[in-house]
């Protein structure tokens, strides 16, 4: 119940945020919908004990049991971590909303969003069930897009909105197949109970699949490459939503799922090799396009999609510990995992802070183009500590938190390195990677620093006077500035109480503590970590002056073929080349339309009657008279003879002729009732025929080219082909009587001699019923056709 | 003996030709037709809740036995799909009360809305072939008399092509038809099922099969579809929403019938054939759903990758995919007749058609639009929306089946879905507001209430997904044993 | 006899689909025509044609011509009479609209 | 004013009753039953009523039931004129060489009624070799096309009197 | 010049009432005969299609003064009530059902309620295809 | 020979005798140059193979079966009745609607009247 | 012997409705084709007789009679629309 109540009372506080938007006013909102996260926050504080205790909390009601879907809710070490993310940079977040926000925005809009994430958010991380997960998965991917398009008017907004939904719902559809597979697998939609049928499912063909379609859900969210291009549109947002979807929280759910998932897949060579070199990769070229940024925001984007690289690379290096048959020590391995953990934690506090902190920059400059700014740091010294704090933790420098994880992972790699868990080889370039985009992370840092806030201050690109930020703006930086100092002082607290629950549940086979929670400390000697740090810093330093020099590469072909242009280019043509392609069939023309039909109908149906040997004549002539045959002649010429004559008035006397010679044909077929109707209707329909002639002009000749012609005759003489073929076999087909033989029995049961009648007006009255209704309708149908017509000059569209 | 079950059809009969007679009085038309919904739906319910007492029910017309008389069929299927049908015929005609123009209310607007739903609801009970065949006219010839109603030059000449392709399809039905009885001899679609396995379907049924496969992917827009979207796009927002949210559905149903309960023996033409027709089509009305800026247009051609959607579940051809059609369908047409009522909605508020000419509409309909949001994921498959349970299930089904293609096919199109609504949504929506609020149009609110009940409808299926649950797993399970159905309407009897 | 009709009912359909396949609008409404005219032939062609008597029990003690198919082309019939009567009228009424009865001119033109 | 009023003459309750029974006999005829019974012609004269009072406004039109040896004598004339004239067309038609020179010529009837001139003409129509084509405003003037103005103009014009004479029998 | 029906209208007048007895004939013979209530309806349909078609419509209208769009309503739902008054009954809907009655005028009589059935189906024919006919024509 | 096949030969020769007369009216229908001689020989059609042959099948049902066929006698006055209204209407129809007599005929004096008729009026017109 | 001979009558009739048929394709004006069509529905009627005969059956003599009458009305119709081009007035107006 708690654990569900922690989940809803963000959507419950959403729901009732308009009335108590209107009861408190615009002042006040932001207070309320603070405390939902401040209120969680601490809840789930209270619960820490109990988790780090090794106890789980969970429960489970029925939504949709016969699906095999429950609200199954589980808090364990691993949500708790993300939960207090969610939560606790929320609060913070909601708090540097109160006064980012002006009270012209559409407050109630922008915090409905904002709590629907949160609950979203929190659903992710405490489902117990697959299809639970994935409806708060979605449901993180729509709050989104909302809150990226906050500002709806500006075209850039849409875009990246767009962009981050469609890449990010993507990522969901292929999640939802390789939960459905896994499902196929194990019979169940419980994670828990999934997970624990590693060994059973690790047998399945359909696993591997599985694991990729996952991951390919985990990488867009988390924005791996190539699915990292939608992190630097979705930057149009507000920034507390930047600060916290865009780096704290959402873009984490990715990392949540390999976490989550690491007990069942960990250990498979597929898993390991793909969570590393996408995180790898990502992890420097995100570094890589960090640098030449002139959006700040972009600038912290590429960070971030660089930084979730180095976490995903860790997790990657971690799954190694799971493995029965990876060389080396699992806890080993296991570090590293931990140190994802870490490294993510850190993460949110100090990119939330540089996210705020650019946050103040825009909202009292007006701008976060670097090529606009400079010199702040005398007008903003408060907000300039900040940023030096945010960058440096960042850069990997002490005495900020970003260090010691930064040392774990170089620490990570290199043991992966010389390990060589799977033996591939590639591993080696794990940690030269690793350090290159250290480098590159080093100097974006610097260009944080030394472009907003040192150097010259350039007033004349600037329309504000620059001033620091209100009090209530930097209360949020400022407590994250705090956290990313104490963090750096006291990790094992973290370490203990919040990561290794985590660990347990990530790395459940080892059970020993030690081997899943290392001691962290700030100094460990001169090893290798450290000295590429140093190594960083020395290059990095060096690249930074140089920047302007090297900075043409940017331009070499490779790097402008950027993934971005790639989806433009895709979205672009993919809408040319549909409207090319519907154009080319979707003529309009009914003539074309009908060929299709009837091609569809040839190729089918005669294939169906050609090609499998269904076709067998049955020629038998039967007794048939000259005089039958002399119809069947006379039908036939009539029928020819209205293709070329030139009058419509000829056409319909020949029809005519054919309605009674069906008619003729009824009674040779003892058919008197028909051979009646035919005829009456055939009169009627003539009749019509000359009403409406009235009103339509005599008909041209066909002027089609020769070609069309041809097409056209071919196409009729194959329907009629096809159907004398298939009439031809059914004659010959001879396994069942008809049913009718019972309908002899008319008078006896109905009333009636005239078998005929009887099955109209009794064994099938329903049909005379309904074709009287068809009458009716059409009768009326006329009528209305006749009697409403539009007035002159009206169009079509609705309306009056 | 069920005689409720002729009331799905007989009741939208009588009520057209009373309403026929209330001509003078719209106001008396519009009090018996909500009473006739009412008692629809709740007929309907009542189905339901008698085929899960007693399992499959029929009514032997005129009390003829089968395969002799005619008879209605209720199972789950078919009593899930009047249910849906008749809900949603409810509030497309109670919209249509505030949003028709007074002549063509005098004009019948309201009998021919009532004889459609009749001949979809006879459509979905018959178990009759040539019964099916005289519903589908009864169904088409009012949806012939709608489309035309009231209109002008684009409206006439897309309907003169939808009637002549209609009636070729209909062609196509009595060369089937010709066909089926000269080699089984017989009508009743369960007595043609028992023939037919008799003698393990042959080449030749086969290729009869084939036949009544054009004539319902004509019907269902499956593959045959290119009629369409002119159709579907030119009529005012109730006649396009009835048309979208039914006719199609219609076909879908049929071909599910008749690919389960009678000719299911060849598994060439179910998986090779259908799923091709089914990807393609998915793929077409991708493609129409991007290439054009024209809202109606954006709606049709989702209608036909809805179709291509449901149609996998056949082509996959297994129990789970089967509860996912049936969920599916279910939700499509929930999902349809909002989608069209809002564009209609939108068409009318702003007499533009194209996205290009909407903009920032969200502040001045805010409801519409999150409606449209609302929809539009809905038609996506996000959870817990209506589509989402259906697709999991064709998903499931697929994965089962092992037709990973079909499943990638599937859900690649939900993407384009979303594409393309998003489309409309963000540019007519969003972007900036370009009517004054002073010279905005005013929508009142009684039109948007039968448009927010269906998207609460769209919501609550896939909230409350467990109470159709065991409806449509029964449907599903009869699908999939074609002998329930075979039992329940002839007995033990022999062929 | 039924060789012949169906033989015979293949020359109506490939008529009537030629006249489908024209732009003229009557054309089109008289292929539909000619194609009714073809599946009711069939239909009772299919029923095994020329085969018992008149299926009326006070004229003759049988065994009759297969009724069934009578009575479902009887329905047939109509339908199809009433179909061509709102064809006709959709006919006139689209030329007066839009001036052609040239289904392939008068196709939408919906896009820019 | 009801246009299929008849040339008026006789009460229309009469004529109505005359209908009647006609119906009634009709039925009776179309009844096809082997012997006479009073109740299939009360059950054909029930129809009538039904199908009199629904075309009630139509009625008028005279039928002269007592004078029918007149008409099988205009009958026999019919059928004499018939053969004579079928003959004789027969005989053009099949002639090597179409010697015929048809043409249009007017013939002033001393017929007045409108049932009268309707009788000629049909009587004339029928017998092949001449259609009657128009009739003036008057109801007094044919024009009569036929086969061969040469050779049978005078025939036609004998033929007319011939059949004016018998219908003034019937209709008197 | 003017012109004169005479021969045409003289000649109509007597047929329609030929085609107007046969038509019901028809329709009551279809029991056991060839016959019943659509063709039945449709001969006499033709009937009053030709006399428009001799006449003119506000001619025939004196004489026939129906609204048919009506009739055809009228006629449709008599079948739809025949078959429901079996299902108040407690049959299944569209029962039909037939007896021999002693009748005072017209002896020993079948009496079937599919002739109510009928009766609706004719009215409906000659109700639509009259609406048919009159909507084009009255468009001119 | 008993009577009644008598009967029945008799039948079948009207009907026999009617075929031939329609084959000649179909002769006339090839031959005749004018739709108005024409009509002379369909009327023919109408009127004497009708009359044989339904008179035949009357007989022949009489003999066979003792039937009375009423309808075939309804026919025949039908046709009576109607065929020649019908070529009435069509060749005035053709007059009206300016079909030419063929080369060969001899005079129109209904043309004659009708242009007279025009002229009058257009002078009644013009006065 | 007596079926012989209605068979010789039948081939007969449909010589004539061949003809016919030839004299609907060919015209050369509008009456001679409807001249033609009425033609053949007599002689459809006179066919059906002789059918009637050989079957020996009555079931066919409403279809005899209907077709005298709806060729009749067809005629007529025909000649109206040729004449007038329209064949059902609101208004008498001669
Ligand atoms: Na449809
Ligand atoms: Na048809």
């Amino acid at each position: 119940m708690y654990a569900v109540f922690i989940i809803f009372l963000p959507f419950i506080m959403a729901a009732l945020l308009p009335a108590t938007h209107r009861l408190i006013g615009d002042r006040l909102i932001g207070w309320y919908v603070m405390a939902v996260p401040l209120v969680l926050f601490a809840a789930l504080i209270r619960l820490i004990p109990q988790i780090a205790g090794g106890e789980i909390v969970s429960a489970s009601y029925a939504w949709i049991p016969d699906a095999g879907i429950d609200l199954a809710v589980r808090v364990d070490g691993l949500g708790m971590i993300f939960a207090l993310l969610i939560t606790g940079v929320g609060t913070l977040v909601a708090l540097y909303s109160i006064y980012y926000l002006s009270p012209r925005e559409s407050l109630g809009h922008f915090y409905v969003y904002l709590l629907l994430f949160m609950g979203a958010m929190l659903g992710v991380v405490f489902s117990d069930n697959l299809m639970l997960l994935y409806t708060f998965w979605e449901l993180t991917s729509i709050s989104s897009f909302l809150l990226i398009a906050f500002w709806y008017h500006r075209k850039g907004s849409r875009y990246g909105a767009q962009k981050a939904m469609l890449i990010t719902v993507m990522g969901g559809f292929s999640l939802l197949a390789g939960f459905l597979m896994l499902y196929f697998m194990s019979g169940t939609f419980s994670i828990s109970e999934i997970i624990g049928m590693r060994d059973v499912l690790a047998g399945e063909p359909m696993i591997v699949p599985a694991m990729f379609l996952i991951l390919l859900g985990a990488f867009t969210k988390s924005v791996q490459f190539p699915f990292h291009i939608w992190l630097p549109d979705a930057m149009e947002a507000p920034t507390p939503v930047s600060a916290y979807l865009h780096s704290a929280t959402m873009v984490k759910a990715g990392i949540y799922l390999v976490a989550l998932f690491t007990p069942l897949f960990g250990g498979m060579e597929y898993w390991f090799w793909s969570l590393s070199i996408a995180g790898i990769v990502t992890l420097l070229w995100g570094a890589f396009n960090a640098m030449k940024q002139n959006d700040l925001k972009a600038l912290l984007a590429y960070s971030t999609i660089s930084q979730l690289g180095l976490i995903m690379s860790l997790l990657g290096f971690g799954s190694a510990a799971l493995s029965a048959s990876a060389a080396g020590d699992p806890a080993v391995y296991a570090a590293a995992g931990f140190a994802a953990l870490f490294y993510m934690l850190n993460h949110s506090t100090f990119k939330g802070l540089l996210f705020m902190v650019i946050g103040i920059v825009d909202h009292e400059i007006g701008t976060r183009d670097i090529r606009r700014l400079g010199g702040l740091m005398s007008f903003m010294p408060v907000t300039f500590t900040f940023a030096v704090i945010g960058s440096f933790s960042m850069a990997g420098l002490p005495p900020f938190n970003g260090f010691l994880s930064k040392e774990m992972f170089f620490g990570a790699a290199v043991d992966i390195a010389s390990g060589q868990p799977f033996a591939g080889g590639a591993e080696v370039l794990f940690p030269v990677v690793g350090w290159l985009a250290s480098v590159f992370t080093f100097i974006y840092c610097t260009i944080i620093v030394y472009r907003t806030f040192l150097g010259p201050v350039q007033p004349e690109k600037i329309d504000r006077v620059p001033h620091e930020a209100p009090k209530g703006m930097l209360v949020a930086p400022g407590i994250l500035a705090v956290l990313v100092i104490l963090i750096f002082f006291f990790p094992n607290v973290i370490g203990k109480y919040v990561i290794g629950p985590a660990m347990q549940v990530m790395f459940p086979a080892l059970s020993r503590e030690a081997d899943l929670v290392p001691e962290i400390t700030a100094w460990h000697g001169v090893n290798l970590p450290l000295v590429m740090t140093f190594g960083v810093i020395a290059l990095g330093l060096l690249l930074f002056i140089t920047f302007r020099h090297w900075r043409r590469i940017y331009r070499v072909a490779p790097f402008r073929w950027t993934m971005d242009s790639i989806y433009r280019g895709l979205l672009q043509t993919g809408e040319a080349a549909s409207t090319i392609v519907t154009d080319l069939y979707m003529t309009g023309r009914s003539r074309d339309y009908f060929v299709f039909i009837y091609l569809f109908f040839l190729i089918t149906a005669g294939g169906m009657l050609f090609l499998t040997g269904a076709f067998e004549p049955d020629f038998s002539r039967g007794p048939v008279g000259i005089f039958e045959i002399s119809f069947v002649i006379i039908m036939a010429f009539a029928a020819i003879a209205m293709l070329f004559v030139r009058s419509r008035i000829t056409a319909t006397l020949l029809n005519g002729v054919l309605g009674y010679s069906v008619a003729i044909f009824f009674v040779f077929f003892r058919a008197p009732d028909l051979a009646l109707t035919q005829t009456v209707i055939e009169t009627v329909t003539t009749v019509l025929f000359l009403l409406c002639f009235h009103f339509l002009p005599e008909w041209k000749p066909e002027d089609s080219p020769l070609r069309t012609k041809v097409v056209n005759g071919l196409i009729a003489i194959g329907a009629g082909v096809l159907v004398t073929a298939f009439g031809l076999t059914v004659q010959g087909y001879d396994v069942y009587g008809s049913i009718s033989v019972y309908f002899e029995e008319s008078y006896k049961l109905a009333g009636g001699s005239n078998i005929v009648n009887a099955i109209l007006g009794d064994f099938r009255a329903f049909d005379t019923m309904l074709e009287v209704v068809v009458l009716f309708i059409a009768g009326i149908g006329v009528y209305t056709l006749i009697a409403l017509k539009p007035k002159k000059g009206e169009d079509d569209v609705e309306g009056k | 003996m069920n005689n409720v079950l002729v009331l799905p059809m007989l009741i939208p009969l009588l009520t057209g030709f009373v309403l026929f007679f209330l001509r003078p009085s719209i106001r008396a038309q519009k009090m018996i037709s909500i009473l006739s919904l009412l008692s629809l739906v709740a007929v309907s319910v009542r189905i339901l809740l008698i085929i899960r007492g007693e399992g499959i029910i029929r009514l032997d017309f005129g009390g003829w036995e089968p395969p002799f008389g005619i008879l209605f069929v209720g199972d789950s299927f078919s009593a899930l799909m009047v249910l849906t049908a008749s809900v949603v015929s409810a509030l497309i005609i109670a919209y249509s009360f505030t949003a028709t123009e007074r002549r063509m209310e005098n004009m019948f607007f309201y009998p021919f809305a009532f004889f459609l739903v009749a001949g979809v609801n006879g459509s979905f009970l018959t178990g009759d072939m040539f019964n099916l065949f005289v519903c589908f006219e009864v169904m088409l010839l009012a949806s012939y008399v709608l489309i035309t109603l009231g209109g002008g030059k684009v409206r006439l000449a897309e309907s003169m092509k939808y009637i002549a392709i209609n009636v070729v399809s209909s062609w196509f039905f009595l060369v089937a038809l010709a066909f089926l009885y000269g080699t089984v001899g017989t009508l009743n679609m369960a007595h043609i099922s028992v023939r037919v396995a008799e003698v393990g379907q042959g080449p030749l049924l086969s290729a009869i099969s084939v036949v009544f496969l054009i004539v319902f992917a004509l019907k269902a827009g499956l593959f045959l579809y290119f009629w369409l979207p002119g159709s579907y796009s030119s009529p005012p927002g109730p006649i396009a929403a009835l048309f979208a949210a039914l006719l199609t559905k219609v076909g879908v149903y049929a071909l599910f019938r008749t690919f389960t309960l009678m000719f299911y023996h060849d598994e060439f033409i179910i998986m090779t054939i259908i799923g091709t027709m089914a990807v393609v089509t998915l793929i077409g009305g991708c493609l129409g759903a991007i290439a054009y800026t024209d809202i109606r247009q954006i709606a049709s051609y989702n209608v036909i990758i809805a179709v291509g959607f449901m149609m996998i579940g056949l082509a996959i051809f297994n129990e789970e995919a089967f509860k996912g059609s049936v969920f599916y369908l279910i939700h499509d047409m929930v999902i349809k007749a909002l989608l069209f009522l809002i564009v209609g909605a939108m068409v009318y508020l702003t007499g533009k058609t194209k996205i290009t000419g909407m903009s920032g509409l969200i502040r001045n309909y805010p409801v519409l639009g999150w409606l449209l949001f609302l929809t539009t994921l809905g038609l996506a498959g996000v959870p817990p929306l209506s589509g989402f349970i259906g697709k999991m299930y064709i998903g499931l089904g697929a994965v089962e089946g092992g037709n990973y293609f079909l499943l990638f096919a599937g859900f690649a199109s939900s993407l384009v879905v979303l594409y393309s609504m998003l489309r409309i949504f963000m540019n007519c929506f969003w972007g900036e507001t370009i009517i004054n609020r002073e010279d905005q149009r005013p929508y009142p609110a009684r039109r948007l209430i039968p448009i927010a009940l269906l998207g609460i409808l769209t919501v609550g299926i896939g909230v409350g997904a467990q109470a159709l649950e065991p409806f449509v797993s029964d449907a599903a399970r009869v699908m999939a044993n074609p002998g329930l159905y075979i039992d329940a309407v002839l007995g033990e009897v022999e062929s | 006899m039924e060789f012949h009709m169906t033989i015979l009912v293949g020359i109506l359909v490939t008529v009537a689909v030629y006249l489908l396949l024209s732009r003229n609008m009557v054309r089109i409404i008289l292929g539909t025509a000619i194609l009714s005219h073809a599946v009711h032939l069939l239909l009772i062609t299919m029923g095994g044609a020329g085969e018992g008597k008149v299926p009326l029990l006070r004229e003759s003690d049988g065994p009759y011509a297969d009724a069934l198919p009578q009575a479902l082309i009887l329905t047939a019939i109509v339908i199809s009479f009433a179909t061509t009567a709102l064809l006709l009228v959709l006919a006139y009424r689209t030329y007066e609209e839009s001036g052609s009865d040239n289904m392939n001119t008068i196709r939408r033109i919906d896009r820019e | 004013m009801n246009k299929f009023a008849g040339d008026g003459g006789f009460g229309a309750t009469a004529a109505q009753f005359l209908l009647n029974l006609f119906i009634a006999f009709l039925w009776m005829l179309l009844l096809d039953e082997d012997e006479f019974r009073a109740t299939t012609f009360a059950a054909g004269f029930i129809v009538g009523i039904f199908i009199v009072f629904f075309m009630h406004r139509f009625f008028g039109t005279q039928f002269y039931l007592r004078r029918l040896f007149a008409i099988i004598k205009l009958i026999f004339i019919f059928n004499r004129e018939l053969v004579k004239s079928s003959l004789s067309v027969i005989g053009q038609i099949l002639s090597p060489q179409l010697k015929i020179r048809p043409g249009i010529f007017r013939y002033d009837t001393i017929l007045e009624s409108d049932v009268e001139v309707t009788m000629l003409s049909l009587l004339l129509t029928l017998t092949p070799g001449s259609v009657v084509m128009e009739v003036t405003e008057d109801g007094q003037g044919l024009y009569i096309h036929a086969m061969d103005l040469d050779t049978s103009k005078e025939a036609l014009i004998s033929q007319l009197k011939n059949f004016e004479q018998a219908i003034m029998e019937v209709t008197r | 010049m003017k012109e004169n029906d005479v021969i045409l209208r003289t000649v109509t007048r007597v047929v329609v009432f030929i085609i107007l007895t046969f038509g019901v004939e028809l329709f009551l013979s279809g029991h056991h005969n060839p016959g019943g209530g659509f063709v039945g309806g449709l001969v006499l349909s033709s009937a009053l299609v030709l006399l428009y078609v001799v006449f003119d419509i506000e001619t025939v209208h004196q004489g026939v003064p129906f609204d048919f769009r009506k009739i055809a309503a009228f006629g449709a739902m008599v079948s739809l009530l025949s078959g429901t008054a079996a299902a108040v009954l407690g049959k299944p809907f569209l029962s039909q059902g037939f007896g021999y009655f002693d009748l005072p005028i017209f002896g020993l009589t079948e009496l079937a309620t599919v002739t109510i059935f009928e009766a609706g189906v004719a009215l409906t024919v000659i109700g639509t295809v009259v609406t048919i006919i009159l909507s084009i024509s009255k468009d001119v | 020979m008993n009577a009644d096949t008598a009967v029945e030969y008799v039948a079948a020769i009207l009907m026999v005798t009617g075929g031939v007369m329609s084959v000649v009216s179909a002769i006339g229908l090839i031959r005749l140059p004018d739709v108005y001689t024409r009509s002379h020989a369909a009327t023919k059609s109408s009127t004497l193979a009708v009359l044989l042959t339904l008179l035949g099948a009357f007989l022949y049902f009489w003999a066979v079966e003792r039937f009375i066929g009423v309808r075939l006698l309804l026919g025949i006055v039908f046709v009576f009745l109607t065929a020649p209204v019908a070529g009435h209407v069509i060749i005035r129809a053709a007059h009206r609607s300016g079909v030419k007599l063929s080369g060969i005929s001899k005079g129109d004096e209904l043309a004659e009247a009708r242009e007279k008729f025009r002229q009058e009026k257009e002078s009644r017109s013009e006065g | 012997m007596v079926e012989i001979l209605m068979l010789i009558s039948l081939v007969l009739f449909s010589f004539t409705i061949v003809i016919s048929v030839y004299r609907i394709i060919k015209g050369p004006t509008e009456p001679d084709r409807v001249i033609a069509l009425d033609m053949i529905g007599v002689n459809l009627l006179a066919s059906i007789a002789v059918v009637s005969c050989i079957l020996l059956t009555k079931a066919f003599m409403e279809v005899i009679l209907i077709l005298g009458i709806l060729s009749f009305i067809g005629t007529i119709a025909f000649s109206k629309y040729i004449e007038r081009g329209i064949i059902v007035e609101r208004r008498h107006s001669r």
